[in-house]
């Protein structure tokens, strides 16, 4: 077949066509892949609360409170396994060298320090970027410890018991204000058991 | 024969990112690791093969006038498909809240549409060949795109972070430069230069 | 169906409609068409981008062919007759085969032919050199050996040859684009037609001075004694302003002149060694006189046996 | 105050080119003459802020409001390639000479990924009409500043023997690369 | 006649300025403020210009002869001068390893893939210096004390703090980042401006003693090396550009207040007051005595491949890295910003090139 | 047309073809430049591409030939021009007008339709005053074979 | 503050060998060789033949074309031939070879030394007088002086500069010159005044020359209007535009001539000439000229028949020595270097400077470190650094841009490149092919 002469009617015929089909392909396939994407991130959503917070079966989110801290004002949220407090996750924020820390904090019902997931950063690549498990120890400081009797602190400042990442005292303080911060607002929160 | 020879092209000889400098700026924007290069090598594949099918099984009934425009349609169609497979299924971010790959990719999953390999290959091969020809240059020469993405990925990856693919080699950091924006146009650029001589090296042979 | 699909699609094809009536308009104001013949043509041609066509680069060279009617004035020289017939058959013509040509160097001024009267200091460039000095031999219009053509030449037929000092056209990489031609301030380069089996018979001087004069510096030089006009069967020579000048269309290579030339002015390239005892003479003279101008000619041969292998 | 934060981080900080690697191929392609990389950037700001402004109405006011902006990517590229064609067309019209005159002035003005990126990024980073216009004006700034710094070292490395091998676009990709190491030293500027 | 007169183009007679002889020029220039680093840092500082010096000439003879294939050419100096500077530009106690890198770097990328000395568009030491800073900012940020031969080139582990110190920018730019004033901060370190000046601080090792460097800018200048113009603009402007941040910042406030008696804030605008307490800031003398502005203005500004070719380029040249750097240090994340500022201008230079031409003799008159 | 005598290092150079003859005008054809014609992605350059344009210039002289190579050359202040009232001048009407119905507290919508169609009105000017644009500009048409 | 021009310019060792020194005469030479294009534009025509015997100060060929010149027979005697001769850059080029045979002068030519003080020509017929005497620049441009006499119609004349400068290295001629001549020079000023009908002339000197300043100065002194300017030391002060500008702080517009500015510039020793032509009705056959070089025995000034070789007076310096690797016809700056000792002297050569071979030599080429020396040497505001590979590289159109056509090949530029570039011999490759290209484009 001859290609088509480029006259109005048919240029018009022809891109009519290919939108037409084009389009119900994509209406279509969007229709396939809706649930898988909206999973996606609901699961990207939720995935660092799961991480910190030890196992929970209710929606943390649903159950989020907000809690003045100084000029802050921070999120928390519970997890609960069977209505059992299991952990509470406490989102707080510092700045640090480059902007601000954003972190997401787990700690076991006593105030204990279950796990810290940075959920956000700016620190320089190779100093600041060692508060990432990936890069450095300088996190698992913070395990298990209780800020109650646990100074939040850099060493070197004379202000606690952390040590600093080497020449990043700035990120290393802020990292630690933040933790403390989580820790008042923990503190102030006063999630219960249900 | 001629089909495989088209089909390995794309590699060495007419590498669409080494030797022919095309669709450079996903090369550079996502190249920061290998996996991430080689994702989005696979993602314009896929585009790029189901493109050329389906173009080369229409373009006969396509007017000359909108020729582009229709590729256009087809390509940005298939690109948004991409879209919604990696937003669903590649989208997970890893344990340390590396952002997933979809995230990575970031604003290069839409830009496929104007990735010069995709519309270039429609109009130069796909349009004037027929559907197996186009699916094997296709297939070819997006393999040689995510060849060269993988390349550069690695060879970036290894020096600023001292792994591929993950795997450490060294302890520590790399020269981290070369994870960062700067440190893509160097690798390319190198890269390029040593594509170069050996073309040049396979050509007197 | 669903609603979104409903969207999608209503969208999208008003989307279409109206890209439709745009492009059609563009169509309409811009009669740009560009004829497929144009990138066929340009697949034909060599690439090299080299000028020796007059047009820019390869790609303007083939528009103007397909633009124009006939060929007249169009030529490819680096790809030749093929080339141009190729062209034609994509166009449908009928091409215009030209004689193959190729360079050749007029001066045969070795060194040790041609000794040095001064040093020459300044900045290495022929152009430079002829605009300011009469060249560091005596001789005003030998090569100045500092290598412009060398430096122009796109297809790496010229190499200076460090004992000479001259320039060595390779004929078989050589095109015949005539840059080296428009480069060389002393106007040494001839294209000349490709003869038989890549043999050819020039006289290798430029020098206009009377015989003495042109004797007393260089001992190749042509000195006008016409002999060589006399001796030449074909009328392929005339004499000018002192100096010899063998037509490539009438030579028939006889090489009568070469044995003739008392300075041994006139090269001959390609051929056998000779046989009658009176010829050796002279091959022997240019074998103790020029050693390296036979090694050219040998490997000419050899050039021109794979030549006819080919064919 | 925005503003002025959007315009700084997209000329300097984050500029298009050097850290956000769009336009790669006209950087690499059309920067051999300062001149016509300051065509070039003209013509590119015209283009990108309009596209941008047309796309970013369409994808608020019709792609949310019938509930498919995922529909994005082919709507915005159909739009972009008519737009372009349809300002040559008008130009054309409206003045054949002046139409001529950029045609010679300028190289090939292609909808390159640059508007496509720029339009999307715009949505993505959920700028409102203006901010969206100053951050396309800014970015194309930012290509116009690459553009001609860059061209105006190749037309100076033209002049030099650079080794064969690196020629053309290997030692466009090296000086890309170190002009963006030194623009790194704006890091931090805005935050 | 065997002995041939020579011809030749005119001129036939020549300066005695040599490509060689500008760059030993610089060397020595460089010498005052050597001497200062080895007093201050002992022999780390010597290990580091060696094997930065060394490198610099091992990759430029290499590449040349083995790359390039050129002519070797690595005594004309350039690279000595590289190595020098890059040395200069890093702390003293850097690993050797890291050095080498750099001097690839530099050699390598900076220099030698455009084709060697004078093809180069961005300064080579520069830019082997930045990258180290941005490939490795851990060890590029560790600056140790001095303390003359005592200080160690390796440092013990678990001592970095008995060894090592912030240098006065990062220490007033970490300061201020935790809300502490300048006069403060200057206090607890115990900084003067006499330290400053004679190099008693920590930085890199080339670039701490003012008065050193100083001496090697009045060593270029009568030998007529370079000419005052881009020193003096990069001093001018950084002093001018801090200046008038200066005065807009609560230490320059008060400081005036102090001298006139007046009332906070001097300058008045819209939430003056609160504003003026968020931002603080060294004085513009602070500004020009500390960090590499000294440094940068004097060497590393003003080489000549990769800076402007007519005064009133070099003028605005200067200038604008003086901006540059004055913005970096007070709005960008670097403590200290004039390797960047010289680099974005190197690549500005061609354009300064293109339009800012010296001035023409004579009018040109239009015919027709 | 006519003849200056500019240096042509203040112009800038087509080639061309010439592909008609009218009465008043020649129709020339831009080659692409060589620099595209040896790149491998020329035909693709992107939908929009403008490579091959065929622009009409007014000659007085009908001394040029179908199929003719020409240079056609534009000073660079005249090309800065038409990049000027093409496309600086309408941006800055747009921009302007953004500003002014964003300051009138238009919502966004409204704002940026009729900011987007002030070009109409620019566009339509310009159609008026074509006779005198086009008087500004003046090409120069040279011979080249 | 002594005057100079402002802007560039260098300071070369003086190496004044022969400075003070008083004129010698040599001896009448065997032959000579009379080249037939001693000035710009087309080569003269022959009017004698082969045989002909001539007398001194015959006119033997014709100025032919509007920058052409006459040519006079230096001696008296036969000619031997008329042919081609290679000249100082080897090119053969058409001479007129004189056999010498006693020393007989056309009638009325006046050859002693008395001073004639007034003169009754009209401007018109100076300049005809001039023009028939053959009278070319001495300053090394050899143009034709008449031409340079006749302002063009439409502007006007205010100065007359003498050019005393001398600024090359090496060269005393014009020093001597000044020192012996300057009644005549002061007399041969008011004639040219009064050709180009200016009110004041003003002599430009070196203050390295400070005697032959004192010594003009009160010889000025007689005279109305006539001034000394001492000026401060910097080559290339003798260049026209420098001298303007030093000494009237006015500046030639580029592209444009000296009068376009109202002044006119002649070196002394064309003044000199213009007086032996006018008041002496004496053709222009000898001129002084300085032989120099460290080697050289005795560096000295002589006055010379034009066509004599210049090996017959290096002789008569004290012999070619042994070791010399250049000879330069004119000074180390500008001059050019001669093929061999045999060629002649002519109308333009001002000295002949013997360089040993170390000096002789070029050092080797090194890439530009664009350390901008040689921008700021440059006294026309040139970019050399920029001009020499743009003529490389065949970019004539940014050549022309950047005013190649405006450079006055003082060579400032190469001399002070630490990198030993030859940037001049490339900016006048650049210079030929763009005035070529001007030429056909006006042509056009
Ligand atoms: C390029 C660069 C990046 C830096 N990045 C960080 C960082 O991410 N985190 C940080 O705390 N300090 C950072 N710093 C600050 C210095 O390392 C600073 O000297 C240090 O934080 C304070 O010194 P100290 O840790 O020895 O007390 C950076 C400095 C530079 C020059
Ligand atoms: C074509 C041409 C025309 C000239 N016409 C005049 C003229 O009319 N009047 C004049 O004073 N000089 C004229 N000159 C002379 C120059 O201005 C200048 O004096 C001469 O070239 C020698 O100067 P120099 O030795 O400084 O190079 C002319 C020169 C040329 C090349
Ligand atoms: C760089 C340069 C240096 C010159 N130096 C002298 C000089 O020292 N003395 C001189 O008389 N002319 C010198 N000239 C020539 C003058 O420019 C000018 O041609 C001459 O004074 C005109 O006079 P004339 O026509 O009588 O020769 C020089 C020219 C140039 C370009
Ligand atoms: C005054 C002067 C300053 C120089 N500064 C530097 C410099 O900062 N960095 C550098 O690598 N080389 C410097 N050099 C050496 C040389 O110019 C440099 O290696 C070239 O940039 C290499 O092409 C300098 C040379 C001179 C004469
Ligand atoms: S042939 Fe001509 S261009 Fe080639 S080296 Fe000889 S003189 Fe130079
Ligand atoms: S030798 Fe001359 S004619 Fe032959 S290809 Fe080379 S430049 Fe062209
Ligand atoms: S003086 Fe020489 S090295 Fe210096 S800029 Fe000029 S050409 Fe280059
Ligand atoms: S020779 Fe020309 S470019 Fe060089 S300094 Fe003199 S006037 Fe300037
Ligand atoms: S401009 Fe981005 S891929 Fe070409």
């Amino acid at each position: 077949m001859a290609k088509k002469e480029s006259n109005f009617t048919n240029m018009l015929a022809t891109l009519l066509i290919v939108t037409f089909a084009s389009s119900a392909a994509l209406g279509f396939i969007y229709e396939l892949t809706k649930k898988p994407i909206e999973d996606a991130l609901l699961y990207k959503k939720t995935l660092a609360v799961q991480i910190v917070l030890p196992e929970f079966n209710n929606d943390p989110f649903g159950e989020a409170k907000r809690v003045a801290v100084g000029k802050d004002t921070l999120n928390i949220y519970p997890g609960r396994k069977d209505s059992v407090l299991t952990g509470v996750a406490v989102e707080t924020s510092a700045p640090g060298y480059g902007g601000d820390i954003r972190l997401l904090i787990g700690f076991l019902p006593d105030g204990t320090i279950r796990e810290v997931a940075v959920l956000e950063h700016k620190e320089t690549a190779g100093l600041g970027d060692k508060i990432l498990k990936s890069k450095s120890d300088f996190p698992l400081q913070f395990e298990g410890k209780n800020p109650d009797n646990f100074k939040l602190g850099v060493r070197k400042d004379g202000a606690g018991e952390v040590d600093a990442i080497s020449a990043s005292t700035i990120t290393s303080r802020a990292y630690c204000k933040a933790v403390q911060k989580a820790y008042d607002a923990l503190k102030k929160g006063e999630i219960e058991n249900e | 024969m001629n089909n495989l020879k088209n089909f390995t092209k794309g590699f060495i000889k007419e590498n669409p990112v080494l030797v022919l400098f095309l669709g450079l700026c996903p090369t550079l924007g996502t190249s920061n690791s290998a996996i991430n290069g080689l994702s989005m090598g696979l993602a314009t594949t896929f585009v790029l093969v189901l493109s050329n099918v389906v173009i080369s099984s229409i373009s006969r009934f396509i007017p000359d006038k909108v020729r582009i425009p229709s590729y256009i349609v087809v390509i940005a169609s298939f690109v948004t498909v991409v879209d919604f497979m990696m937003k669903a299924y590649l989208n997970t971010p890893g344990k340390n809240f590396e952002p997933s790959i979809y995230d990575q990719l970031g604003i290069f999953i839409p830009l496929i549409v104007v990735n010069c390999i995709v519309l270039g290959r429609a109009e130069a091969f796909a349009s004037k060949n027929g559907v197996f020809a186009s699916l094997i240059d296709g297939l070819g020469m997006g393999l040689g795109f995510a060849f060269a993405l993988f390349m550069l990925g690695s060879v970036r990856e290894l020096l600023g972070n001292g792994s591929i693919l993950g795997f450490k080699f060294i302890k520590g950091d790399g020269m981290l430069m070369f994870v960062s924006p700067p440190g893509a146009f160097l690798a390319l650029g190198f890269l390029i230069m040593l594509m170069r001589k050996l073309n040049q090296k396979l050509a007197k042979n | 169906m669903n609603q979104i699909i409903i969207y999608t699609i209503a969208s999208l094809s008003i989307l279409g409609a109206v890209s439709a009536i745009i492009l059609y308009f563009v169509a309409q104001k811009f009669k740009v068409y560009e004829d497929p013949r144009i990138d066929e043509v340009e697949a034909a041609l060599p690439s090299a981008n080299c000028g020796g066509c007059g047009y820019a680069g390869c790609r303007n060279f083939a528009e103007a062919l397909v633009k124009s009617d006939n060929f007249d004035g169009l030529f490819c020289p680096v790809g030749g007759n093929k080339t141009m017939e190729a062209i034609a058959k994509i166009l449908g013509r009928e091409a215009v085969a030209q004689d193959p040509l190729v360079a050749v160097l007029r001066c045969n001024g070795a060194c040790e032919f041609r000794p040095k009267t001064t040093n020459y200091d300044g900045a290495t460039t022929c152009a430079i050199e002829a605009a300011l000095y009469g060249g560091d031999t005596g001789c005003q219009y030998g090569c100045l050996g500092h290598g412009d053509c060398v430096e122009v030449c796109n297809f790496d037929a010229l190499h200076m040859d460090p004992v000479t000092g001259l320039p060595v056209v390779d004929d078989l990489k050589c095109t015949a684009c005539g840059a080296c031609v428009k480069a060389c301030p002393r106007n040494l380069f001839e294209l000349r037609k490709r003869q038989k089996k890549e043999r050819k018979i020039y006289v290798a001087c430029m020098n206009e001075d009377k015989g003495g004069l042109a004797k007393k510096y260089c001992a190749v030089a042509c000195i006008g004694c016409a002999k060589c006009v006399k001796v030449c069967p074909y009328d392929a020579i005339t004499m000018n302003n002192n100096l010899a000048f063998i037509d490539s269309e009438k030579c028939r290579l006889c090489r009568k002149c070469v044995t003739e030339c008392p300075t041994n002015a006139i090269i001959e390239v390609g051929f056998p060694p000779r046989k009658e005892p009176q010829a050796e003479a002279t091959v022997q003279a240019a074998q103790t006189e020029n050693t390296s101008q036979d090694i050219v000619s040998a490997k000419k041969e050899d050039i021109s046996t794979n030549l006819n292998k080919e064919e | 105050m925005d503003y002025i934060l959007i315009i700084i981080s997209a000329v300097f900080v984050n500029n298009i080119v050097m850290t956000q690697f769009l336009g790669i191929c006209p950087f690499i392609g059309v920067s051999n003459k300062v001149d016509t990389s300051m065509g070039m950037a003209g013509a590119v700001m015209f283009v990108m802020v309009i596209a941008t402004m047309v796309t970013y109405l369409l994808q608020q006011y019709i792609l949310e409001w019938l509930g498919i902006p995922f529909m994005q990517t082919v709507v915005f590229i159909l739009v972009i390639a008519a737009l372009v064609q349809l300002v040559e067309i008008i130009l054309k019209k409206v003045s054949p000479a002046m139409y001529q005159a950029l045609g010679i002035f300028l190289p090939l003005i292609t909808t390159n990924c640059t508007i496509l990126g720029v339009a999307i990024l715009a949505v993505q980073k959920e700028y409102n009409l203006m901010e969206s216009v100053v951050y396309a004006f800014s970015n194309a700034a930012g290509f116009g500043l690459a553009l001609i710094t860059f061209a105006g070292i190749r037309e100076q490395l033209d002049l030099v023997n650079i080794p064969k091998s690196m020629k053309g676009v290997p030692i466009a990709f090296i000086i890309a690369g170190l002009l963006a190491m030194a623009f790194m030293g704006f890091a931090g500027i805005v935050k | 006649m065997n002995k041939l007169i020579t011809v030749s183009p005119s001129p036939h007679i020549y300066g005695k300025d040599s490509v060689s002889r500008l760059m030993y020029g610089v060397i020595i220039a460089l010498i005052p403020a050597l001497i200062v680093s080895v007093v201050m840092y002992g022999a780390g500082a010597i290990i580091v210009v060696m094997v930065s010096v060394a490198s610099c000439l091992l990759f430029e003879y290499l590449i040349q002869k083995y790359i390039l294939k050129s002519e070797i050419r690595i005594t004309d100096g350039s690279a000595i001068v590289t190595g020098m500077l890059l040395a200069f530009n890093l702390p003293s106690n850097l690993p050797w390893w890291i050095i080498i890198i750099g001097a690839l770097i530099a050699i390598g990328i900076g220099k030698m893939t455009f084709g060697g000395l004078g093809n180069n568009p961005f300064n080579p030491a520069l830019v082997g210096r930045v990258f180290l800073l941005i490939s490795f900012p851990g060890a590029m940020t560790i600056f140790p004390k001095a303390q003359g031969w005592n200080t160690p080139y390796v440092i013990p582990a678990g001592e970095i703090d008995t060894y090592t110190g912030a240098t006065p920018l990062s220490l007033i730019k970490n300061g201020i980042k935790s809300g502490k004033g300048v006069s403060e901060l200057l206090e607890t370190s115990g900084l003067n401006y006499n330290d400053l000046f004679f190099g008693n601080i920590g930085g890199s090792l080339g670039e701490i003693a003012a008065f050193a460097l100083i001496l090697g800018l009045l060593f270029l200048l009568i030998r007529k090396i370079i000419t005052w113009h881009i020193p003096v603009a990069v001093i001018a402007s950084v002093f001018i550009a801090s200046g008038i941040l200066w005065l807009f910042s609560f230490e320059g406030n008060q400081a005036i207040m102090n001298s006139m008696g007046m009332k906070l804030p001097v300058i008045q605008f819209k939430d003056a007051e609160g504003v003026l307490k968020m931002f603080h800031m060294a004085d513009p003398l602070f500004h020009i005595l500390t960090g590499g502005v000294m440094l940068g203005a004097i060497f590393m500004a003003t080489d000549y491949v990769t800076s402007p070719m007519t005064p009133r380029g070099m003028i605005i040249y200067g200038s604008l890295i003086g901006i540059i750097t004055v913005a970096i240090r007070v709005f960008g994340s670097y403590p200290e910003g004039i390797s960047f500022a010289i680099l974005v201008m190197n690549g500005f230079t061609p354009l300064i090139n293109r339009y800012v031409k010296p001035k023409r003799f004579g009018k040109e008159i239009k015919n027709g | 047309m006519r003849f200056h005598l500019m240096s042509p290092a203040q112009c800038i150079d087509h080639t061309g073809i010439v592909e008609e003859v009218n009465e008043k005008s020649v129709l020339v054809r831009f080659q692409t430049p060589p620099a595209c014609g040896s790149c491998s992605a020329k035909s693709l350059c992107a939908p929009a591409s403008s490579g091959n344009k065929t622009i009409e210039i007014p000659t007085e002289t009908g001394s040029f030939s179908e199929g003719e190579t020409v240079k056609i050359s534009i000073t660079k202040a005249m090309g800065n021009k038409a990049l000027f009232y093409g496309y600086i001048l309408p941006f800055i009407f747009v921009i302007t007008a953004l500003i002014i119905t964003f300051a009138a507290g238009l919502p966004e919508s409204v704002a940026g339709i009729i900011s987007l169609s002030v070009l109409i009105p620019y566009y339509f000017i310009i159609y008026l005053l074509r006779e005198k644009i086009n008087r500004m500009f003046i090409f120069t048409l040279k011979k080249l074979t | 503050m002594l005057k100079t021009f402002s802007k560039g310019g260098i300071h070369p060792p003086e190496n004044k060998l022969s400075a003070g020194l008083g004129i010698e005469t040599l001896p009448l030479p065997k032959n000579v060789t009379i080249p037939l294009s001693q000035h710009l534009g087309v080569p003269a025509k022959p009017v004698v033949n082969r045989g002909d015997e001539v007398k001194a100060g015959q006119i033997i060929a014709k100025g032919d074309g509007f920058v052409s010149a006459n040519i006079h027979s230096s001696v008296s005697g036969k000619v031997t031939k008329i042919d081609t001769e290679t000249d100082i850059s080897g090119y053969k080029r058409p001479c007129i070879f004189i056999e010498t045979a006693g020393d007989e002068w056309l009638d009325g030519i006046d050859k002693t030394d008395v001073l004639k003080t007034e003169t009754s020509l009209s401007p018109e017929e100076i300049i005809a007088k001039v023009q028939e005497s053959g009278i070319v620049g001495m300053g090394g441009a050899t143009f034709p002086s008449h031409v340079k006499l006749s302002v063009p119609r439409g502007k006007k004349a205010e100065f007359l500069l003498i050019n005393g400068v001398e600024c090359e290295p090496y060269l005393t001629a014009d020093h001597a010159l000044m020192l012996a001549k300057g009644e005549e020079i002061m007399v041969g000023i008011r004639i040219m005044m009064k050709a180009l009908k200016v009110n004041k002339a003003i002599i430009g000197i070196e203050n390295n020359k400070s005697d032959a300043i004192e010594h003009l100065k009160a010889i000025a002194a007689k005279y109305n209007n006539i001034e000394v300017c001492p000026l401060k030391v910097k080559y290339p002060q003798g260049g026209e535009k420098q001298l303007i500008k030093a000494v009237l702080n006015r500046e030639v517009p580029s592209g444009g001539l000296p009068v376009d500015i109202g002044a006119v510039v002649f070196n002394v020793g064309t003044v000199f000439a213009v007086y032996e032509a006018v008041q002496k009705n004496k053709p222009l056959v000898e001129r002084i000229i300085t032989v120099t070089g460290k080697e050289l025995k005795k560096p000295s000034n002589f006055c010379v028949r034009i066509g004599t070789p210049v090996s017959a007076f290096i002789e008569a310096a004290g012999g070619m020595p042994e070791n010399t690797g250049k000879i330069i016809s004119g000074g180390p700056m500008m001059g050019k270097a001669v093929i061999n000792a045999s060629v002649p002297v002519i109308k333009g050569s001002s000295g002949i400077l013997l360089l040993p071979p170390e000096e002789s030599k070029r050092k080797e080429i090194l890439p530009c470190i664009r350390c901008a020396k040689c921008v700021s040497v440059c006294p026309m505001g040139l970019e050399p650094y920029l001009l020499m590979p743009l003529s490389q590289n065949n970019m004539f159109d940014r050549l022309e841009e950047n005013k190649v056509l405006d450079c006055i090949e003082c060579g400032s530029c190469s001399f002070i490149c630490p990198a030993n570039r030859p940037l001049l011999d490339y900016i006048r490759l650049g210079k030929t092919s763009v005035g070529k290209i001007i030429r056909s484009r006006k042509s056009s």
